[in-house]
């Protein structure tokens, strides 16, 4: 079948579920999900063909004499229609179970279809202006599912989110604007035939405006502050896809621009993206860690790992600057292998988030524990999104991670001394990274789902219903398929990567990973077998040595004390106090003591403790600015003072100065 | 064959935690018990029966484990008296590290498992440790990997001469401290305590009884040695055979007896001259030897050497 | 008469005059006096048209004369005296600016208008200066809505503005067609009147006929 | 061409005499109807050729047509709109039935006045026409239904800036006919076909001057800053079906006014001169209005600020020229006519829900009108100039042609302000929008709008149906414009002809 059949099927699966969505019959409204998984499935088998064939025209119309949609699509957008595609597919099995009992499901369910359109187009948008229009229906309608639930606090990190997409998207609009000033055309194709018109100084102004328009999008620092407020405000399979696909469309775009538009820059484009991809996954993970609101937290892990994503992009585009193309092509794999892993990983947490909330009714995760016993497969995805988001083998993670660490220590091999010395600092900070990471999902799912349950919240709640347990079970598989055959992966991404470093990076052997670069080998599967036979051997050994042994259960260790209690576990706030006190210079903490007495100062009545960080770049960056702007505006007020002989008096004005100069 | 060096460190990492001791204990001026008592204490502790808390998860139980077999892939990955095993091709260094994450991830979560405030401050702790650690270690591998031009640690240990190079010093000390940190030695714990105040490594430990705990400690041991062995294999691999003939084999594996003997001697020197540190100095202790690292590193990259 | 230059020094005569009277306006503080000084001005108005049309002959300028002379000399007059009446007001006092700082900058915007309106925009017609003084007058109209607080003052200097204004249709160009100046006057006719009305809405709404009160709506 | 003059003055004097309220109102929808019926050959042919009558006087080419149409179609959704609009105004005892006499045979005669601005060639017609809008419009502002303090505040402002302004305006005319006496001897010309065809022969100086007048004459009438000054208190304070034609249309005309003079000053001038000027006033436009859109506590005025700002872009789509940037100007005429209509709407309805038109006394309209709340979010995002609303298109049009030019400190500083314009929107209707629904009028009040729901059904129907139309047809807008208005908007740039 043509390959663009798959793209009109796909959308008009997801075009029925929208509209099936808004019809008032409740019946035929659970239909819509199930539209959606197969819409994604159309999309799924189209990626295929954008990957390996290739680029290919889908279609054009005009808009008006100035103006046209374009779509078409290459490997790059063969790329992510397939992470969107993947994504989509479980989030939609997800949502059958998950919407059941939500207000206003109709709207949700057409935002929703609508939400996962946009993101197709913007990552085959052949134009500047189906690329702006794509790319901003997506902001408006994840705007709209950010602000679903109408309340106050949802409408206010709406419009943070809102606003700052919009800064984002002017800077992209000016970027766009001096690519086709300088090479007169307005779709890519046509661009980066011409970019060699575009001068050097104006690359690089490009290149950091892309830096900004696009990296709002993907929430680097300092762009970043949106995302833990917008991405926590929206129902949990929204929250997946804008933390999993969503942001994701930012790299997309970045790439698209500064990689294969612009083709290469000087040397700094890459230092300067290794930098932010060091700063964002440092920061990122440090605030996720005082986050113990459970979606709040994993948006905030979002930061970190498209840190890591541009830490191999940035890479790539270091080496391709030093004409390096196969160590550029090995980190743009793990940039890329990142991308798809943290869509994976990001969306099964955000899953298991949702399941959890829908059974807790609550984000914060000192209300939880022990919900492994009571739900136990949201329990085990969760683990196993939690292990991979840590990078930890034998899952999918991990091997990305592995990618971007050979990537930067690759860095030795090129000829300039900043190459060298920042690339094992990005190694560094990845290392860095790897393990606040590691300690923070040690608290997320131990504090949530281990120990007993710390509020009444906890306490009798349900395993969610199948579907809901399929959606998450998918992408559990996934994290770990994708984890133990890293060779499958790199040939879906080769042809992407291709096109933008013009080299496939390595061989890959089969179920070993081979970077003849380092003679560095790796081989997931090998680990994960290896555990596995030995698991098996361990336990033939304890049996032989040990025979089957009586186990009692008894209470836990209490120091002979009267029976524990839930308030006695240690807490998120207690867990993380540690890495509060060696990073205080970064979080600012600051730390309240209410103490009642009943007799001064010997007999307390109560202790009333509370902490909390310091928001930096709230605090120093967008406040005074924010603040700023009203004073101005507030001034300038002034000048409708409701005095009509003043109004009459700018008439005046205007007409001598008019007069005046205008002559 | 080749591929079974592994089971020399598994075979023998109880001793060299024995050796340890006694070591220490003769330092302090104590007769100690003998070199074989932690062998004893393993087979004591696989025949008792056990007692697991009631609040506990099936992830309390699958830890032992996880935590046994991830050291033993661990462990199959690291040149022991050969370089010539193909056991390299599973994994490099960089997944060595990431290997013992896993084990310690699932340590943290089975410490806070039970429910108490011991294992949670326990997994705190010691998830603390490793982000301290963590960093530096990686620095002063990647100072040995980018002179070796390879991650392997095959390539490393075979690329490595006896000239020691400024930056190898100080990335060889800054990987010492880590090793301290990571086997859970003084200064940064104290290994021989259960004070519910200082200990970090015991306190995930604490709910484990009989053949889990075992198992734990057994792969505590076996961890100790892993470390002992790549510190080695980095930094002083001298003598290591590359092939299977039997004369290089028996200098190979001599030299590793002296080596490690060595490496045990200088844990037991620092654990007998130093004090345990409070927690809240280790990030000056640490974070000095990130320094450390990094200097390694900018001086191999600046100098070349 | 048939001495045409005289002609135009004439026209310039009743033109520098209607300037004057635009002035003079600005020291006047009885409101009596003000629609009085527009009379006066109103009426050497249809002077002037009745002078272009004996110069030019054109039947339909006396006509403009008469309906200027009607409507603004004598009706709008008299409109302006019975809302004056009826809003029981007879001073504008303490106005924004006082008098010899309003005359003072009546005298700059008349040197504004001299120095910006140069020489070649003058293409045709009968005097140069007729355009500066019209919109000189029509400047200082607009000076004195500024500069007075009443609400019957403002609609006089609108008036004023409107003299200007018509100065500079009827001399400039010898006339517009017939309808468009009925319409003209029509427009404006209804305009006072409406203004009238709501000056004594103001007056009934706000309990003052100044309109510092006017400042409700703002920001 | 007459009779679609003739049909709103009659079915003002029809209005005017009827008594009986209900009537009345359907009287002024045929009327406004049969106007639609008629108006279209007229609209069609007027697109094909030029049409002059009464001696050239009165003419219509393709841009009268384009803003004829829609000051038809705007006139027919305010009267569809003010039948449910005003019916509730009199249950609630805000007006009785002289008022609804007065404010039918106003709004159909506003309605003339600003149809004969689209037809008039005769420059000082035109100038009448105008200024009858004005003194129309005031009294449907100043006495609509209600004599309220703040209403007569606001329409003396209105007629007197507006007025004064103007007076400049035909100053401007004087002029131009001046300088065309030159040209064609002691007839000069008024008529605009006239003085098309002599433009280039102009006295450029003359011609200069002239179009200063013009500028701030009509510019005070299409709500340019700094002139703009009576525009939010007259908007917020004029009904709302009003303040929709207002803002919709009204100010389209001035500006209409505007662009007929650019086309004949621009041969002898040279286009820099009108270019530039049109671009400062429209970039001060945006930048002020920008800024009192931030910080705005009254929604309505949020919506007269938002107008000052659009009529900016129009201008500076004028401005900066070239048939890119006058498709883009011509476009977002089009576009604002249909989305500030509907906010305006919106806000009526709103306004007569919680009684007030402060933000901050308006609070979750989305669960207590779901309807309502997502039209409004939909035209509120559409004004804010977000894709894929129609707004976004002619602005990013306006913005090419900008670029297409150069001017890139232009398009830097209109980018800056249409960030500050959306922020200040969101955060203005988010807060309305969002929340909980605590802010309803008394009791009784709201009690009385849900009976006024349930007993008059059919104009609720039918505002709604328009306003949805509406809504969608922004979204649609948004995505392709439609052959017809494609063609229309092309030969409005050949009839135009500047550059």
């Amino acid at each position: 079948m043509n390959p663009q059949n798959y793209l009109y099927i796909g959308a008009l699966f997801f075009l029925s579920g929208a509209v099936v969505s808004l019809l008032p019959l409740p019946k035929v409204k659970n239909y819509t999900y199930i539209l959606s998984s197969l819409g994604a499935v159309s999309f799924a088998v189209l990626s295929l063909f954008l990957l390996f064939a290739p680029p290919l025209n889908i279609f054009s119309i005009s808009i008006s004499p100035i103006f046209e949609f374009i779509f078409c699509g290459d490997a790059l957008s063969g790329f992510f229609v397939m992470v969107i595609s993947i994504l989509t597919l479980s989030v939609s099995i997800f949502s059958i179970g998950y919407t059941k009992d939500i207000g206003n499901k109709g709207l949700k369910g057409f935002l929703y279809n609508l939400f996962i359109l946009s993101m197709y187009a913007v990552v085959m948008s052949g134009n500047i202006v189906t690329f702006l229009i794509s790319w901003e229906t997506m902001s408006v309608v994840s705007y709209f599912l950010v602000t679903f639930d109408r309340s106050e606090k949802s409408a206010k990190a709406g419009l943070i989110y809102a606003v700052m997409t919009h800064v984002g998207t002017a800077f992209i609009i000016t970027l766009f604007f001096m690519l086709y000033k300088n090479t007169g055309h307005m779709d890519f194709s046509n661009i980066k035939a011409a970019i060699t018109e575009v001068p050097d100084d104006v690359k690089s102004l490009i290149f950091i405006f892309s830096v900004i328009g696009f990296g709002t999008k993907a929430g680097i620092i300092p762009l970043h502050t949106w995302l833990p407020k917008a991405h926590p405000a929206a129902p949990s399979n929204i929250s997946a896809l804008m933390s999993g696909v969503m942001i994701k469309t930012g790299i997309y775009g970045f790439v698209r621009i500064s990689m294969d538009i612009m083709g290469h820059g000087p040397e700094w484009w890459g230092v300067m993206i290794i930098v932010i991809g060091a700063v964002s996954s440092i920061l990122g993970v440090l605030y996720a860690l005082m986050e113990h609101d459970i979606k709040r937290l994993l948006a905030y892990h979002s930061v970190e790992n498209i840190g890591i994503i541009l830490l191999g992009i940035g890479g790539a585009m270091m080496f391709k600057s030093h004409g390096l193309y196969t160590l550029s092509a090995i980190a743009l794999i793990a940039g890329f292998y990142h991308t798809l892993n943290h869509a994976l990983f990001k969306g099964l947490l955000f899953l298991g988030a949702g399941s959890v909330m829908h059974a807790t009714h609550t984000k914060n995760m000192e209300d939880m524990g022990g919900l492994i016993k009571s739900m136990p497969y949201t329990g085990l995805f969760f683990l196993i999104g939690s292990i991979s988001i840590c990078a930890l083998p034998p899952f999918n993670g991990f091997v990305s991670e592995w990618l971007t660490y050979q990537a930067l220590i690759l860095g030795f091999k090129s000829p300039s001394i900043t190459s060298k010395i920042i690339s094992p600092l990005g190694g560094a900070a990845l290392a860095l990274t790897g393990a606040l990471a590691a300690a923070c999902f040690v608290k997320a799912f131990g504090i949530s789902f281990l120990g007993i349950p710390r509020s009444s919240h906890a306490e009798n709640v349900k395993e969610s219903s199948p579907s809901m347990i399929t959606g998450m079970a998918i992408l559990a598989l996934l994290c770990l398929i994708f984890g133990i055959f890293p060779g499958a992966v790199i040939t879906l991404l080769s042809p992407a990567v291709f096109n933008l470093t013009g080299s496939y990076g390595m061989l890959s052997g089969k179920g070993v990973l081979h970077i003849s670069e380092t003679v560095a080998a790796l081989s997931p599967v090998a680990i994960l077998i290896t555990m596995v036979i030995t698991s098996v051997a361990t336990i033939v050994f304890i049996f032989i040595v040990s025979g089957k042994k009586k186990v009692t259960y008894g209470g836990s260790w209490d120091c002979g004390m009267p029976a524990l209690t839930p308030r006695m576990q240690y807490s998120a706030t207690a867990f993380t106090k540690p890495i509060r006190m060696i990073f205080k210079r970064i979080y600012l903490p600051r730390r309240e003591l209410r103490v009642s007495y009943i007799v001064k100062p010997f007999f307390v009545k109560s202790i009333k403790y509370s902490g909390e960080i310091t928001p930096f770049f709230e605090k120093y960056i967008y406040e005074p600015v924010t603040v700023f702007i009203h004073k101005f505006a507030g001034k300038v007020r002034l000048l409708q003072s409701g005095s009509l002989h003043l109004y009459l008096g700018y008439i005046l004005i205007t007409l001598i100065l008019l007069l005046i100069f205008g002559n | 064959m080749e591929y079974m060096q592994f089971l020399i460190v598994i075979i023998f990492s109880p001793l060299v935690q024995g050796v340890i001791k006694k070591l220490k204990a003769n330092m302090q001026g104590r007769v100690g018990a003998g070199v074989f008592q932690p062998y004893y204490d393993l087979i004591r502790l696989f025949k008792k029966d056990m007692v697991i808390s009631g609040a506990t998860s099936w992830i309390f139980k699958a830890t032992p484990y996880i935590v046994f077999t991830s050291t033993i892939a661990a462990a199959m990955i690291v040149p022991v008296i050969t370089t010539g095993s193909n056991l390299s091709m599973m994994g490099d260094v960089i997944a060595l590290i990431y290997i013992f994450a896993l084990g310690r991830f699932f340590m943290a979560l089975a410490g806070l498992d039970a429910g108490t405030a011991f294992g949670g401050e326990g997994s705190s702790r010691e998830m603390t440790v490793a982000i301290l650690v963590e960093p530096m270690m990686m620095l002063s591998i990647f100072t040995a990997a980018i002179s070796a031009g390879s991650t392997n640690i095959t390539k490393i240990a075979e690329a490595q001469g006896i000239f020691y190079s400024p930056s190898h010093i100080l990335a060889l000390s800054a990987f010492i401290i880590a090793v301290i940190a990571e086997t859970g030695r003084i200064p940064v714990d104290n290994p021989d305590t259960h004070l519910e105040l200082t200990m970090i490594h015991e306190g995930m430990l604490l709910e484990y009884s009989g053949r889990y705990l075992a198992l734990m400690e057994w792969a505590h041991y076996i961890k100790q040695v892993l470390l002992f062995t790549i510190a080695v294999d980095i930094f002083f691999p001298f003598g290591i055979s590359n092939n299977m003939e039997l004369s290089g084999l028996a200098i190979s594996f001599s030299t590793y007896l002296l080596k490690m003997f060595f490496m045990a001697g200088m844990m037991a020197l620092i654990e007998s001259t130093r004090a345990k540190m409070r927690f809240f100095q280790l990030p000056s202790l640490l974070g000095g030897a990130f320094i450390l690292a990094l200097l390694s590193l900018l001086i191999y990259i600046m100098m070349g050497k | 008469m048939k001495n045409w230059i005289q002609v135009f020094s004439i026209i310039d005569f009743i033109s520098v005059g209607i300037l004057l009277t635009a002035i003079a306006m600005n020291a006047l503080r009885r409101l009596e006096s003000c629609v009085r000084a527009y009379m006066f001005n109103s009426w050497l108005l249809s002077f002037l048209i009745a002078i272009v049309a004996f110069m030019i002959g054109e039947a339909h300028l006396y006509m403009a004369s008469i309906v200027t002379f009607l409507s603004k000399g004598i009706v709008i007059p008299l409109f302006l005296r019975k809302i004056v009446k009826q809003m029981k007001v007879t001073h504008d006092v303490e106005p924004y600016i006082s008098n010899a700082l309003s005359l003072t900058i009546s005298g700059i915007l008349v040197a504004v208008v001299y120095v910006s309106l140069r020489e070649g925009i003058f293409v045709t017609g009968f005097s140069r200066n007729v355009l500066q003084i019209s919109t000189a007058v029509i400047l200082i109209g607009l000076f004195i809505m500024i500069s007075r607080r009443k609400a019957i003052t403002q609609v006089i200097g609108l008036l004023f503005m409107e003299n200007g204004l018509f100065l500079a249709g009827f001399s400039l160009t010898f006339g517009m067609p017939i309808i468009i100046e009925l319409g003209v006057l029509f427009d404006m006719l209804m305009g006072v009147i409406i203004l009238g009305i709501f000056a004594i809405q103001i007056k009934r709404a706000f309990t003052s006929s100044d309109l510092d009160k006017l400042t409700i709506l703002k920001g | 061409m007459i009779e679609i003059l003739l049909i709103p003055v009659i079915t003002a004097a029809v209005c005017y005499m009827l008594k009986n309220y209900r009537l009345i109102s359907y009287v002024s929808l045929t009327g406004a109807v049969t106007l639609t019926g008629f108006s279209m050959p007229v609209i069609f042919s007027s697109m094909s050729s030029p049409h002059e009558i009464m001696g050239g006087m009165l003419y219509t080419d393709a841009l009268s047509g384009y803003i004829m149409a829609l000051v038809i179609f705007l006139g027919l959704v305010s009267a569809i709109y003010s039948i449910g609009y005003l019916e509730h105004e009199l249950k609630v005892g805000l007006t009785d039935i002289a008022g609804m006499r007065r404010y039918y045979a106003l709004l159909h005669l506003f309605i003339f006045t600003m149809l004969l601005v689209t037809v008039a060639n005769n420059l000082a017609l035109m100038w009448i026409a105008v200024e009858a809008t004005t003194i129309v419009s005031a009294v449907l502002i100043g006495f609509g239904f209600r004599k309220r303090a703040l209403a007569i505040e606001a329409a003396w402002k209105y007629i007197i800036l507006c007025t004064v302004g103007i007076t400049f305006a035909l100053l401007g005319t004087f002029i131009t006919y001046y300088a065309s006496t030159a040209v064609m001897g002691t007839e000069g010309a008024l008529n605009w076909t006239e003085l098309k065809e002599i433009a280039a022969k102009l006295n450029p100086s003359t011609m200069k001057l002239a179009f200063i007048f013009v500028l701030v004459g009509y510019g005070t009438k299409a709500g340019l800053a700094p002139v703009h000054n009576w525009l939010p208190d007259a908007h917020s304070q004029a009904p709302s079906p009003i303040s929709a034609l207002l803002s919709g249309i009204l100010l389209n005309t001035a500006f209409y006014g505007i662009m007929r003079f650019v086309s004949i000053v621009e041969p002898s001038t040279g286009e820099f001169f009108t270019g530039n000027l049109l671009i400062i006033f429209g970039l001060i436009s945006i930048g002020i209005s920008s800024v009192f859109i931030l910080v705005q506590d009254n929604y309505k005025r949020l919506l007269a600020y938002s107008s000052i700002e659009h009529m900016g872009i129009i201008s500076l789509g004028v401005g900066i020229g070239g048939p890119v940037g006058i498709y883009g100007a011509l476009l977002h005429i089009l576009n604002h006519a249909l989305s500030k209509p509907l906010m305006f709407f919106a806000s009526g309805k709103i306004q007569a829900h919680y009684g007030s038109t402060r933000i901050e006394n308006v609070n979750g309209v989305l669960s207590s009108m779901p309807l309502l709340g997502t039209l409004t979010f939909i035209g509120a995002l559409s004004l804010a100039g977000t894709p894929p609303f129609n707004i976004f298109l002619s602005e990013f049009t306006i913005l090419k042609a900008g670029v297409d030019k150069g001017l890139w400190l232009v398009v830097g500083l209109f980018l800056l302000f249409v960030i500050i314009v959306f922020y200040g929107i969101l955060s203005g209707f988010g807060k309305m929008l969002f929340g909980t629904a605590t802010g309803l009028k008394s009791e009784s009040a709201e009690e009385q709008s849900v009976k006024g729901a349930e007993t008059f059904k059919l104009p609720n129907v039918l505002t709604n149906t328009t306003m949805i139309v509406m809504a969608l047809s922004i979204i649609a807008l948004g995505f392709k414009v439609p052959d017809f208005i494609d063609s229309t908007i092309k030969t409005c740039i050949n009839v135009l002809g500047i550059r």
